[in-house]
Formats: C-alpha cells, sequence, structure tokens
C-alpha cells in the first residue's frame, strides 16, 4: 500500500507523516510539489508546517503547485486525500473542501494536547473509529479557526460531514467547533490536529497509562489502509 | 556615489574619517593605519569596525574565556570533536553519531523590536548549527523580562514569545525547554538567549574554511538589503542612553520560510559533497563570512562586491558588506562541483552568485567593478583583533550586600507559624517566576519532528537522535542572576550545578556544556569582576565535573544608563542517554510510591525565591555547592534509571521542595501524602527551609514500593542521604503534615493563572 | 514606481477575530466612538512602466482568485497609483 | 456605516518576506510584468455617525502609536471612507 507524502517548501510535519504512515502499516512514497506526477499512490497525505512561510493565506501558495492539478483531479475521482493542518489549509484552498481557516482567536499559536470527538466514520480516514469515539491527539496551529457561512455550516451539519469536533476546549475559535471535515464522498478528509504526532509511544501526547504515550492517531492512518484494500 | 578606492586611500592620505562613529576607539584606528601601511579605505574601515567590536572581537573577554580552554584534563577533551572557536563546538555520542549546540544573545535588538529581535535570534543560532554540517533538531530560548507589572514588560513579552513562536515553529524545530524569569533589572535591558542543537554523522562536519586556492566563494540564500546595517557594531557595543537610544539602526528582519528552504538547500548541498567550507552571515555580514573563512583556511579571496545579489539596487559597498540580512550563506565550492551545485539550489529556488574565490595570497581583496576597495591581511580583521585586559575590582557594594543576610536582617524566624507558611507556599508558587509557564510554551511547538522525548512542563529537554536505537540527548540551562549578584563565581557554579542535575535527572549522562554570558559595561571595572569571577567559577566547575565548555557567547552593555543588569551567565548542559525510552518522568503519575528526597537541606534562603517573594530582599551569599556531590548524585540517577528504579526524579532548586511538590503533583494530577518533620529533624533545620530553602544537591524520587530496598540500598551504597517524606495517593490533594492540605484544582488554579492574567 | 494596489477584507458576515482584538484593545484604551475593527490586506504590486488597461484587468484577476479568498474574502479595491 | 481607513505598509527598506513569496508565486504563473509585490495591512475603524476632525486626528495618532509600529512600518493613509 503506498501513501505518497507531498513535501512543499516549508512543509515540516511531512517525515513525521511517513513515519505514521510505516507505523499504520503502510509504504510512505515522497513527492515533491514542483513535480506534477503523483507516481501511482494509493493515498496522499498533504502534511503539516508552513508552506511559504503561510504568507498571503496559509495553503494559498501552495495549493497552486504543479502536485497539486494531479491531486485535485484524482480526488475528484474518489482518491483517498488527508490534509493535516497547513495540509487542511491546502485543501480549503483548493475548494476540495468548503470554508476558511483565519487565524486563531487569542492571536497566537497554541500547542496543545487536545481532546477529539469523532463525528463522522464513513470516510476512508475514519472508518476505523467508532462514531463518538473520544481520542486525544496534539494541536499546534496559529491559523485554525474554521470558519464557513451559516448556509455551509448547515449543510456540513447536514449531511454529516463533520469528522472531529473539539472536546472540552475550543482552542481557536472555530464554528461550531470542528476539528476536521470529509468531503461528500468521504475520500477528502482534512483536520486541524496532527495524527501524526500520536502514533508512537513515548513521542506522543499525555495518556493514562504513560507520559507521552497516547497513539491515537495511529487508526486514522490505519483506516485508509484498510478502505483502500477494501475498495 | 563616490568610491574610496585603495589608490584613493594613499592619494587622500589625510582624510578625516568617522572611525568613532563606527565604534572604534582612536589607538584601534590607529593600528589599522599600521597594518595598512596607510589609512583604511572607507570600506576597510567598516569592515574593522564591526569585526573589531566588542560582539565580533570579544576583545574584553577573551582573556578570560581561555580558561575553558585550559582547565581540561585529557578525559574532559575525548568526546569533543570541535572545540571552542569555531560557529558551535561539536561532540561524539556514540553510534557514529554528533551532537553540536550552541546559545547566543539577542537582547539589544529584541528590545528595540521584541518580534523580529527575537525572531531573528533564533534564526541566527540555528544557521551556527547549520553551518557546522549538521541538521538542526531543536530550539530553546532563555527569556529575561523586566518587572511582570511594568507598563513596558507587556510589549516586550508579547513581541519576543510571538517572535520566537513565529519564527522556531515556522522552522518545524520543536522547542524543548527554556527559561522565563522576571526582574526589574533587565527593565530597559531584556535578555533573549535563544538556544539551538543539530545533529550529525561524524563525517558530515563542515568547517568555516577556506583552504584551497582556485575555490569559489559563493554567496546564496535571501538577497542583501538595508536591514541592520551597523547592527552589529552600535547595537551591541554601545551602552543604552537613558534617553533612548538616538542613533536606532534599521532592524532586522526575519524571514523564516527562507531559512527552512536553506536548511534543506545546505543539508542537500553537504550530502552532495558540494561544499568544502561553509560560513553562515550573522552579525558583520560579508566582513565576517570572507574574513573569517580566509582567515581559518589560511588563504586569501578575491571578491566582487557588485556580484551580490541585492534588495536594493541603492546600497553603497561599505553597507554592503555590513548589511545583516537574514538567511544568507556563504559557502567555499570547488569548481567541479558548480553545476551540482547550481541545480541543487534551483531546485530549492534558492538564489546564489559567485562572488569570487579563493587565493594563494594571504590577502582579502575586494573589488567593486574595477575599482579594488580592500585589501588587507584576512587574519587582521577575523582573528587579530584588539585584545584587552580591562581594569577589574570587586564593586563597593559588594561587602554590604553580602553582609546584609537574611537573618541579619532579622527576616528569618519571624514568620515559621503554619498558617503564615501555608499562605507563602501559595503566594510563591503562583509567583510570576514559578507559576505555569504555559502560556508562553504552549505558543511553541514540541511535537514537530517527533523525537522529542521530554519538553515543557520536564526539567530538561530530550530529544531522540536516533530512530533506530533510540538514542537521544538532553539538555537544560540556567542561570540565577540575583545568586551572581551576590556571588558570580558562586552564581556562575550554581547554574552549572542546576542545569547539570536537571540533565542528570532526566536519565541522561552529562557531557559538555555551552553557556551566553550575559553582562554589563565591561568598561566598567566592577562588571567586569563580575565577568572574571563567574567565568573563572564556570570554568572550575567544569573542571570539577569533568565535562568540557564547547562554545558559547558574550553579550556586553546590557544596562540602562550606569545601571547593569545582574550578571546572569546562562549555563546549558548536555547530556546522553542511549535510549530515551528510559528516560526518567518529571510527575508522579502512580498512585502508592514512596517519595524519597536525596541530599540535605540546610538554611540556605538568601537570595531566594523566599526572600524575594515574601520580603522583597536580594542580600547575603547564595547557597553552597559541592560538585563533587553532584555528581555522586547524576552517577546514582544514572544507575537507578538503568536498572528502571525511579518512577519519576524532580530536582531541588529554585523555591526548594515547594516548588518540586507542586510541579510533582500537578504534571499528572497525582496527590500526595508529605511530612517534613522528619527532615527538619534530620537536618537541624526549620519548617521555613525544609519548604523554601535552596540548597544544592537534592532531588526528589518517586519509587514504586517493590523496588524500595533496592533503591534505598543504592543510595546508601554511594553514600547517598535519603529520606522517605512522603507517598503519592489519589486523593486530589497534596497534604503536607502539620502544615496544609491543597485540593490539587485549587492549587492548579493559583499556580496556572498568573501569566494568562498578567499578559493574556 | 507604478503600482496597482488591491485592497482585500475579510467578508462582512465573518468572523475577523483579529480586528475583534484590536477594537476591544481600543475600547479598553478608551476610545469609545470606534464600534468596530476590522482588518484585511493592502496589497501592492509594482510594476516598471505605468500598468496597462489589460494590465489592469489581469491585476482584477489575480486580485479575485489568487491575492484573496473568495470563500472568505472580498477584494474592495483595486486602484492604479502613480508616484 | 462610515469609516476611518488606515493603510499601513512594511517599510521600503526593509524586508517584506510575505510580499517576496507572493511575487514568486505570480511570476511562476507567468505574470512577468510585475516586478515586486509589498503587502501590508488595511484597518477599518467603523463609527456609528461620520468622523468628526477629532476624531480623524485621534484616529491618525492610533495609527501611528498603535495600529503600526513604527520601527518597521509606515502608515501610509488615513482617510474617512462614507458608505
Ligand atoms: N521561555 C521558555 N521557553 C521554553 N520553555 C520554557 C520557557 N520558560 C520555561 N520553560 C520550561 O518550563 C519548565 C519550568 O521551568 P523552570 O521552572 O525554569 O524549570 P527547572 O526549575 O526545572 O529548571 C521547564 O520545562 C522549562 O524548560
Ligand atoms: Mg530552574
Amino acid at each position: 500500500m503506498k501513501i505518497g507524502v507531498v513535501t512543499f517548501p516549508g512543509s515540516l510535519d511531512d517525515r513525521d507523516a511517513a513515519r505514521a504512515i510505516r507505523l499504520a502499516g503502510g509504504e510512505p512514497i515522497s513527492l515533491w510539489h514542483a513535480d506534477s506526477s503523483i507516481k501511482k499512490v494509493d493515498a496522499v497525505v498533504l502534511p503539516g508546517g508552513f508552506s511559504y512561510g503561510d504568507y498571503l493565506r496559509c495553503g494559498a501558495i501552495a495549493a497552486q503547485a504543479p502536485v497539486m492539478k494531479n491531486i485535485i483531479k484524482k480526488a475528484g475521482e474518489g482518491l483517498p486525500v488527508l490534509g493535516i493542518c497547513n495540509g487542511f489549509q491546502i485543501l480549503v484552498e483548493s475548494h476540495l473542501l468548503p470554508g476558511g481557516l483565519i487565524r486563531n482567536e487569542k492571536q497566537h499559536f497554541v500547542c496543545r494536547d487536545q481532546k477529539l470527538r469523532v463525528e463522522n466514520v464513513d470516510s476512508a480516514w475514519t472508518s476505523g473509529f467508532q462514531k463518538g469515539d473520544e481520542i486525544t491527539i496534539p494541536l499546534k496551529n496559529g491559523e485554525g479557526g474554521y470558519i464557513a457561512t451559516d448556509e455551509t455550516l448547515k449543510m456540513l451539519e447536514g449531511e454529516g460531514l463533520i469528522t472531529f469536533r473539539y472536546l472540552e476546549v475550543n482552542p481557536n475559535g472555530s464554528m461550531n467547533d470542528i476539528a476536521g471535515l470529509r468531503n461528500e464522498r468521504g475520500n477528502v478528509v482534512g483536520l486541524m490536529p496532527h495524527p501524526e504526532h500520536a502514533v508512537e509511544p513515548g513521542f506522543g501526547p499525555d495518556s493514562p497509562v504513560a507520559m507521552r504515550s497516547g497513539v491515537d492517531g495511529l487508526r486514522i492512518f490505519q483506516s485508509v489502509l484498510r478502505s483502500v484494500i477494501s475498495a | 556615489m563616490i568610491i574610496d578606492t585603495v589608490d584613493q586611500s594613499k592619494i587622500e592620505a589625510g582624510k578625516e574619517q568617522p572611525w568613532a562613529a563606527l565604534g572604534l576607539k582612536e589607538d584601534e584606528y590607529n593600528s589599522i593605519k599600521e597594518i595598512l601601511g596607510r589609512r583604511p579605505t572607507s570600506s576597510e574601515l567598516a569592515m574593522y569596525s564591526v569585526m573589531w567590536s566588542e560582539h565580533c572581537s570579544y576583545k574584553s573577554s577573551k582573556i578570560y574565556l581561555r580558561q575553558f580552554g585550559e582547565k581540561v584534563t585529557p578525559e574532559m577533551k575525548k568526546r569533543l570533536l570541535v572545540g571552542m572557536g569555531e560557529n558551535a563546538g561539536v561532540v561524539d555520542i556514540g553510534e557514529g553519531l554528533a551532537v553540536t549546540f550552541k546559545v547566543e544573545s539577542h537582547n539589544h535588538p529584541s528590545y528595540i523590536e521584541p518580534f523580529q529581535g527575537a525572531a531573528t535570534g533564533v534564526g541566527g543560532i540555528v544557521r551556527d548549527i547549520l553551518t557546522m554540517g549538521a541538521r538542526p533538531i531543536a530550539v530553546m530560548d532563555q527569556l529575561r523580562f523586566g518587572a511582570p507589572e511594568h507598563p513596558d514588560t507587556a510589549r516586550v513579552v508579547h513581541g519576543v514569545v510571538d517572535g520566537i513562536s513565529f519564527y522556531g515553529n515556522c522552522l518545524g524545530l520543536p522547542n524543548i525547554g527554556g527559561e522565563t524569569v522576571f526582574d526589574k533589572v533587565y527593565q530597559g535591558n531584556p535578555l533573549v538567549n535563544a538556544l539551538s542543537i543539530g545533529a550529525l554523522k561524524h563525517g558530515d562536519l563542515k568547517l568555516a574554511k577556506a583552504d584551497k586556492a582556485g575555490d569559489l566563494v559563493i554567496l546564496f540564500g535571501a538577497r542583501t538589503g538595508a536591514d541592520g546595517i551597523g547592527g552589529v557594531s552600535v547595537l551591541a557595543s554601545e551602552t543604552f542612553d537613558a534617553d533612548g537610544p538616538s542613533r536606532r539602526p534599521a532592524v532586522q528582519v526575519g524571514d523564516p520560510f527562507a531559512e527552512k528552504v536553506l536548511i534543506e538547500c545546505c543539508l542537500e548541498l553537504f550530502a552532495a559533497g558540494c561544499v568544502s567550507g561553509i560560513q553562515d552571515l550573522g552579525g558583520a555580514g560579508i566582513s565576517c563570512a570572507t574574513s573569517e573563512l580566509a582567515s581559518n583556511g589560511g588563504k586569501g579571496m578575491k571578491v566582487q562586491l557588485k556580484k551580490v545579489l541585492l534588495r536594493d539596487e541603492s546600497l553603497t559597498p561599505e553597507e554592503i558588506l555590513m548589511s545583516e540580512s537574514q538567511e544568507r550563506m556563504m559557502a567555499i565550492v570547488p569548481k567541479r562541483h558548480l553545476r551540482a551545485f547550481k541545480k541543487i539550489v534551483d531546485r530549492h529556488e534558492v538564489e546564489y552568485s559567485v562572488l569570487g574565490k579563493v587565493i594563494n595570497k594571504d590577502r582579502l581583496l575586494i573589488y567593486w567593478g574595477e575599482q579594488e576597495i580592500v585589501n588587507v591581511p584576512p587574519r587582521t580583521v577575523a582573528h587579530d583583533g584588539p585584545v584587552y585586559e580591562r581594569p577589574v575590582r570587586k564593586p563597593k557594594w559588594q561587602a554590604p550586600l553580602n553582609a546584609a543576610s537574611v537573618q541579619a536582617q532579622g527576616l528569618y524566624r519571624a514568620n515559621d507559624n503554619t498558617t503564615d507558611l501555608a499562605a507563602q507556599f501559595v503566594q510563591i508558587i503562583s509567583s510570576p517566576n514559578q507559576a505555569d509557564k504555559s502560556y508562553i510554551t504552549g505558543q511553541f511547538d514540541r511535537y514537530v519532528g517527533g523525537n522529542t522525548a521530554l519538553a515543557y512542563p520536564d526539567g530538561a529537554g530530550m530529544i531522540r537522535v536516533s530512530e533506530e536505537t533510540g538514542l537521544g540527548v538532553a539538555l537544560s540551562t540556567d542561570a540565577n542572576g540575583r545568586y551572581c549578584q551576590l556571588d558570580p563565581y558562586q552564581g556562575a557554579r550554581l547554574a552549572l550545578a542546576e542545569a547539570y542535575r536537571n540533565v542528570a535527572t532526566s536519565g541522561a549522562k552529562p557531557i559538555a556544556v555551552t553557556n551566553c554570558l550575559n553582562f554589563g559595561s565591561p568598561e566598567n571595572s566592577g562588571v567586569m569582576w563580575q565577568f572574571k569571577q563567574a567565568t573563572t567559577g564556570l570554568a572550575d566547575g567544569c573542571l570539577e565535573l569533568g565535562i568540557p565548555v564547547t562554545g558559547g557567547n558574550v553579550s556586553f552593555y546590557n544596562q540602562t544608563g550606569d545601571v547593569a543588569i545582574f550578571p546572569t551567565p546562562v549555563v546549558g548542559v548536555l547530556g546522553v542517554i542511549d535510549d530515551v525510552a528510559r528516560r526518567i518522568p518529571s510527575g508522579w503519575q502512580d498512585e502508592g510510591n514512596n517519595i524519597y528526597l536525596l541530599g540535605i537541606t540546610k538554611d540556605e534562603l538568601d537570595g531566594s525565591v523566599w526572600s524575594e517573594v515574601i520580603h522583597d530582599h536580594l542580600g547575603g551569599r547564595p547557597p553552597a555547592v559541592d560538585l563533587e556531590f553532584e555528581k555522586r548524585l547524576a552517577e546514582l540517577l544514572h544507575g537507578a534509571s538503568l536498572q528502571g528504579l525511579v518512577a519519576s526524579a524532580t530536582d531541588l532548586s529554585e523555591a526548594g521542595l515547594a516548588q518540586a511538590l507542586t510541579e510533582s503533583v500537578l504534571r499528572f494530577n497525582m496527590g500526595a501524602r508529605v511530612w517534613i518533620s522528619e527532615l527538619c529533624e534530620r537536618d537541624g533545620i526549620d519548617k521555613t527551609s525544609a519548604l523554601f530553602s535552596e540548597s544544592t544537591g537534592r532531588i526528589l524520587v518517586s519509587v514504586g514500593r517493590e523496588d524500595d530496598v533496592k533503591f534505598v540500598g543504592l543510595c546508601d551504597a554511594r553514600n547517598i542521604p535519603v529520606l522517605r517524606i512522603g507517598v503519592t495517593d489519589n486523593t486530589g490533594e497534596l497534604e503536607i503534615q502539620d502544615l496544609a492540605t491543597w485540593k490539587l484544582d485549587e492549587l492548579r488554579t493559583s499556580w496556572v493563572a498568573t501569566l494568562p492574567e498578567l499578559f493574556g | 514606481m507604478p503600482k496597482i494596489i488591491v485592497q482585500v477584507m475579510p467578508k462582512q458576515d465573518l468572523l475577523d477575530p483579529q480586528g475583534k482584538a484590536v477594537a476591544r484593545a481600543l475600547e479598553r484604551s478608551g476610545h469609545k466612538a470606534i464600534s468596530a475593527v476590522r482588518i484585511g490586506k493592502r496589497i501592492e504590486l509594482h510594476y516598471a512602466t505605468t500598468p496597462t488597461d489589460s494590465q489592469l484587468q489581469e491585476a482584477r484577476k489575480i486580485a479575485e482568485s489568487f491575492l484573496s479568498n473568495g470563500v472568505i474574502e472580498d477584494v474592495v479595491e483595486v486602484s492604479i497609483e502613480q508616484d
């Protein structure tokens, strides 16, 4: 199972996404922003970071990259695509997901172990969860406030397209506590928190069992491996 | 544009030159003329003035820094692949791997423009690490601000924290620790120190030298603009006047995105073997890079300055030489590798320009078109600057200050009643310096890279270097300006001891030291005395502990008007751990564990947090340090962690046992029952000391019942005093018998609320 | 140098947390007459020579498609500035 | 609602990383005529009624002292806009 991880100039968590894919049992394939080819991968991860320094708008410049043309096209044909943090911003700027992401309500970067509720499990990236599962994965962003028009919000809620919601603390002022979304087809998912940083005991968020040992994020990557096999 | 050429300097020999405005002293100007046998051209004058500034030449500190190289045993040098003098020291950590680390100040720029000052401080230190051929893997920051309630403090705090967050996060470097201190002495002169650490394979080491004639000199990265011109000489070497800086220089603006691209680009260039030498451009820009590369390589260089890619076409040659535009590097590239070089930089869309080449002649020759504007021996610019032995005198106020101890002032015994003590406990742990720092650290990415084993709120940062074996390093930095004001010799050793203990507490073995020495004006004999004492204390301490200083940085002129900051030598200790999975947590997570206090508690409250917060007092002498004992403690912890005997460990330092208990219970919300009467009896102290004394050589350890006997045996065998003072329990409370019981939630609320209330 | 100035604002009916924060700060410091603050961007595009009509058209397109995100922002002005 | 529009730009001499990144992106997508890009802020201060002269004066002061950072930015315009 080959999962591509795109590196844009300024991508930061690309190595981490690759590690997560490996730990989940997949084979990470690195993709370069300036190539249009996506090398016959079975799924794509747009990793976190500050592509192009987050300048202009987060994800706006990256959304114009040659590799994105192909990804947008293939996503339309059902290729599973996950956007994490900056990757989510790129998905939004590419109009693969609706709405926008703006500066955090408190105006500064937030890094915390974030509790989430899994709201929808009918997507390529969430099928390994039970609806209502509560998970903890790190969140770290400066511009993670999700906004959309009332109409869009109604549509998202009505059609169950919200995949993750913040629990206990809404860290960035996101509307309706939205932490992650899927498209209608369920192959494209974007979320602000970083599942790839909760995959290896010792290097993740604190868990009740031991410090820094939460691995809830792994299930996102395992989900896609399963859904690709069964597809 | 009028160009002052070498020919011109001979014709117009008597021309008046603004050497004083550039920060040079008359005798320094005269020695430049002596070296050249003529007056310098204006470009040469610019170069000498920045390179001979205090910041670049270490002219006042050099004679003391030598101790770090001299007070070493052959044993201490064993792990040192590169010692002091290079951009950063490099230490062998085994398995063919090495790390390089260094801390640097960006104090003055961070007062003028806190955001950009702090941001470019991070950028600068990361380039230093990169220059050694290493991949930067983490950062830390040591911050000292003015009084929390002062109207200007919030401006500086917000700017500095935002700046570090902006730059460090965008580079993708996890922030694994630091310090945050508030004290009115830093009001007009905050300290912003930044540390970076990088990892490399032994064979990947790069040095800043141009040692083969014919190799190309290439400037790459960002374009050169008017940023920070004169920043080095004027900013770092001139005292701030009370009526504000009149010659406010252009600030430097950081572009972390450009630096991130530059890092990846450089690492590819290194891997491809394209460069034979590399130097980052920081203070003094091209002046520094060209002269140092040539001087280090024992060669000369011929450079065409018109080839420099500019952001602003109106820059003069002097300005181009002095510009401190960020995110630039200078590489020495053998001609045959130019194509490979070009391919890599193009892939990253990094601009470059071949400025010239290395020559077999002891001259740095710089041209502006046809005109020769610099013709100097590179060594005289880079390495043979002036060296001063400045007057040193113990300040007159020192003796009275030392006499004004807590005891002498009658502050001590008055308060040893339980109600007061319980209130003091809460007041102290929620005071700005002791309170939770997550308001600040929560703005830094500690996860990126996926190798962070320890970070906030643990006493040391720890990062995995090898994903295959788990080999990693731990780092802690410490400084206590109050102790140093009381006794700079002892203060430096205390900082060393604390950083050392923090690293040991994490389960790592301390192996190397870096430092950033923040002091007032070297032209003041009292400051120079403090400097001499502190460096001597640090060098002696390192020798006693058997760990070498691998590098560091000096920041002088930290003062407002005539008033210097407290001497603030920041000491960083690096440790190695063969598997980060073995690290020791710093808080209590399991119920029913025994709590042991290692070490002896004495009546040591002078200079303490207690004396500051409760009595607003500073006087007396700082706590004693026994480095031999610290070493034994470290060995004990190391042994215990190898056997998996300790469940957690927290060192005692500022605010003593009170702080350690608070942090231990709040880490995972695990309560405890604690008794201190036995401790008071055994050590002959009262409760105030038991709770708040800052005696060194103490660690709080929790041990599972099953490991009790073994652990106590281990302590006994090493002759380390050990006393059971409590047990963890899941009641949601911290109870100190015969004193008070707090709900953890309440304690947390007080501890957490302080900084957000002040700055949030 | 001749420029085209593009001005972009967050959409009226969407949150502007930065503007809100500034408004609050202004209120705290006694500027009660200011009822709200919104913060957008001023983007200067520099040209070597005075932009032609077709360049202005092109700039308008860039402004709509790239310099702003139509989902959350509006382009409020695109104009030529000489100086 | 009547507004005062404050426009702030990064100082000429200083690096504008954001503008640089956008200029590059425009160049990559073929907009060669644009030689440089600089990005600043457009800040709208809303008022219930048309700002008086003294309010405009006050806004100018706020623009210089609070809405911009004089060390690295310049206020390029403060003007009243009705609509
Ligand atoms: N400015 C900062 N940046 C990053 N980490 C910080 C900063 N200030 C404090 N910390 C972290 O907060 C924690 C507590 O700091 P401190 O009380 O100085 O620790 P210790 O007493 O163990 O040396 C540590 O994990 C330290 O690294
Ligand atoms: Mg400390």
